[in-house]
């Protein structure tokens, strides 16, 4: 505009900003964020009393089963991804913003994997040793964990971006979702499977970890482009 | 090349122009369809002599692989499409691609039913964890998520361009659970059976199968062109065309 | 103000939006300049909000042409030039609205001279800065949202029924605006079925039926 | 014939995987037929409201 300066917003200052709003909003609703770990919590217990209480067959299920918890309470909280910000506007507000939508969004799931991930890969060692898994391998749990949660943070967000425009989405998210992470849960467990038999299991860490490489860079540019197309209506 | 494909394909996929085109075409397809089925099935059950390990239960193979075979086409079919529609927002192309998907679940689950029929007395099991299989399941969740998700929008347009999206992700993530299936086989050493061994293929058993996958194929677009044409009379109720049509100007 | 052969912000020609294959809206051809205010005037249902979500760039172009400053209507050109402000008002309800306004600045960028303090009391909210927004009145969340119209730097202004929900006062607060956008070169695009008694030149007008 | 029908004794999993090919693959191609009669019907009777009201308008005296 002529006779009125502009200071232009970087895109770091714009990172930042969606970044720093979406770990505000969460912090502010502490108690949200308490809610899949404890979900987490309640799944992992209710094992024993369905298998019994034996060691070895805890032992040997343990880390699918922190595996497969972890992901089921993350898929309790992907819905909400989108949800708010769809339904003040915010959302329209950021597609509209002058700055790389998939680079606002990656930052939108990085703040969600903070908030939701996170807090269920700290608690994940308590859950894992309830269920009898030997120490040494605990360390393996882990770091499937730390490549595998992101996975499905950033898949998920397309899936959640693609249902943006739909009334009811939580079972179709699950349904949408599953094919998609089954080679993340057969690598992250099948990592954990190996570890606990002596056997390598670096060959599926690093192609967890190669899948995490090709996804941070390719899923949020999906992810704009199936918001545009679930706003454009 | 990137200007006249869309041309022949806007012209083509004009909607009254494809019904009509489709509605001629489609009894032939399927009339082709239901010969070269006969053929196969005489071919398959009575002509083919049992197999020397297996006896007469093998004979499931000339249902089971060609649809496997389909499921995994129709897949193709409706990502091509897919693409199609979300770069030239072609309304005949969301058709066909939303259209397939049904046909495509429908083949991918007759082959997890027959694959299971085939199991029981080969493997003594209804259901094995085999990779093929395996696949074959994801394959149905991934049709699934792709037609749960084009209804759940009330436009419909819309919902084929979200399904569409669905698909174009779906079909990359096909090689992607095949390979780590196989992996998982592996590391749980669990039952990979050979349904058939390298071992030669007699003739007597090929050409009907061969025949099979000729007439799922042709079934296939006959299938698809008659609900590409109820669905094309859907979308364009309000159409002069549709309207010709329904007072009975027009079959 | 308005030269006839200047190049104009926007024009449409035979513009329309199609929904399950029914024109929305349209055909409709008009073109605004730097330094014109736009009324969309129509019926409830005659399209004006999806006219609006086309222009800002929520929606696809159905039929007809859009242009951008003589050029395609693409994402790019219009990057940090249009600014929309529709039913929902893009606020975080529990931050304040001196933190909603920092994230749209983060987001946009800041006009020169401008600050979050300075333009919330501009549009009537000094004492309620640091409030969360939840507990503001319906009236002085819109005022809220309005801010970010002073705050943030922007050429074209897309107003859906900026009125609403305004009290006496605001509805000359949104007139104000209006006027000073205007005057300093700027553009606007507003629907409203309210009058708008507007003192900055006769607006146009963009009927959507008939 | 019995002995065709017999399938070397696993007619119990042939046949029912025959009969599931040719019933799915039925049920598929018969799904839209019956729709696309459903839709024209529907059409032919929104086209008929439509007519009515048409004439109704047109004729405003045959109801005082």
């Amino acid at each position: 505009m002529e006779g009125c300066g502009v200071n232009q917003a970087s895109v770091s200052r714009a990172c930042a900003a969606v970044l720093r709003r979406d770990l505000t909003l969460a912090w502010r609703r502490r108690g949200d964020i308490a809610m899949p770990v404890l979900y987490a919590l309640i799944v992992a217990t209710l094992f024993p009393f369905a298998l019994g209480p034996e060691d070895a067959l805890l032992q040997r299920i343990a880390g699918g089963v922190v595996l497969v918890t972890v992901l089921l309470a993350m898929l309790l909280a992907l819905d909400a991804m989108f949800r708010s910000d769809i339904e003040d506007g915010s959302l329209e507000q950021l597609v509209l913003a002058p700055q790389p939508l998939a680079l606002m969004l990656a930052m939108k799931i990085l703040a969600h994997w903070l908030t939701t991930a996170l807090p269920l890969i700290l608690i994940s060692p308590l859950l894992a040793g309830m269920l009898h898994l030997p120490l040494p391998v605990m360390g393996v749990l882990m770091l499937a964990l730390l490549l595998a949660t992101p996975m499905l943070s950033l898949l998920g967000a397309v899936l959640v971006a693609l249902t943006a425009g739909t009334r009811r989405s939580g079972m179709l998210l699950a349904l949408m979702l599953l094919p998609l992470c089954v080679p993340v849960v057969i690598f992250a467990a099948g990592a954990v499977a190996a570890a606990q038999q002596g056997l390598p299991w670096v060959a599926p860490i690093a192609w967890l970890g190669a899948a995490l490489a090709l996804a941070l860079v390719l899923a949020p540019l999906a992810c704009a482009a199936a918001l545009r197309i679930a706003l454009d209506a | 090349m990137s200007k006249w494909i869309p041309l022949w394909l806007h012209k083509l996929g004009s909607p009254p122009t494809f019904y009509r085109f489709a509605g001629t075409l489609r009894p032939w397809f399927l009339a082709l369809a239901l010969i070269a089925g006969a053929m196969a099935l005489y071919g398959g059950l009575v002509l083919a002599p049992a197999d020397y390990q297996q006896g007469d239960a093998y004979r499931i193979i000339f249902i089971h692989v060609p649809s496997a075979w389909m499921g995994l086409f129709i897949y193709g079919v409706m990502a091509v499409a897919s693409f199609i529609a979300l770069v030239w927002r072609i309304k005949l192309a969301e058709t066909v691609a939303m259209e397939s998907a049904p046909i495509g679940a429908a083949f991918t689950f007759i082959t997890l039913v027959t694959g299971s029929l085939w199991g029981k007395p080969m493997w003594g099991t209804w259901w094995t964890w085999d990779a093929r299989l395996t696949s074959e399941l994801v394959l149905l969740f991934l049709y699934l998520g792709v037609i749960g998700l084009y209804h759940a929008f009330e436009d419909r347009r819309q919902g084929a361009r979200a399904a569409a999206f669905l698909a174009i992700i779906g079909i990359i993530n096909v090689p992607i659970v095949h390979f780590s299936v196989n992996w998982w086989n592996t590391l749980h050493q669990g039952s990979t059976v050979r349904i058939l061994g390298p071992s030669k293929i007699s003739t007597d058993m090929l050409w009907p199968l061969l025949t099979m996958m000729v007439a799922t194929k042709l079934y296939y677009v006959a299938s698809l062109f008659g609900r590409v044409r109820a669905d094309l009379l859907e979308l364009e109720g309000g159409k002069e065309w549709v309207r010709r049509i329904a007072t009975g100007d027009d079959a | 103000m308005t030269s006839a052969h200047a190049i104009p912000l926007l024009q449409a020609r035979g513009l329309s939006f199609l929904r399950a294959d029914e024109p929305v809206f349209g055909p409709l051809d008009f073109a605004l300049h730097a330094g014109e205010l736009a009324l969309v005037e129509g019926d409830n249902g005659s399209g004006k909000t999806t006219l609006l979500r086309l222009l800002g760039g929520l929606l696809h172009v159905g039929e007809g042409e859009l242009q951008w400053r003589g050029q395609g209507w693409n994402r790019d050109a219009r990057a940090g030039e249009v600014l929309f402000l529709g039913h929902q008002l893009g606020l975080k309800m529990d931050m304040s609205p001196r933190e909603n306004l920092h994230i749209a600045a983060g987001l946009h960028g800041m006009r020169e001279g401008r600050s979050a303090a300075s333009v919330l009391v501009d549009v009537g909210l000094p004492g309620y800065e640091d409030e969360p927004v939840r507990r503001l009145s319906a009236g002085q969340k819109k005022r809220a949202a309005l801010a970010r119209l002073l705050l943030l730097p922007a050429v074209l202004w897309l107003l859906d029924e900026p009125y609403a929900n305004l009290d006496r006062a605001g509805i000359a607060l949104v007139n104000r605006l209006l006027e000073e956008h205007i005057a300093s070169g700027g553009a606007a695009l507003v629907t409203s079925h309210g009058a708008v008694s507007f003192h900055g030149g006769e607006p146009k007008r963009i009927r959507m039926h008939g | 014939m019995s002995q065709f029908l017999a399938m070397g004794g696993y007619a119990g999993y042939v046949w029912p995987a025959y009969a599931v090919f040719l019933i799915v693959l039925l049920a598929d191609f018969v799904s839209p037929l019956l729709r696309r009669r459903r839709n024209l019907r529907e059409l032919r009777a929104r086209l008929a409201r439509q007519t009515a009201r048409q004439q109704r308008a047109a004729s405003p005296a045959v109801n005082p």
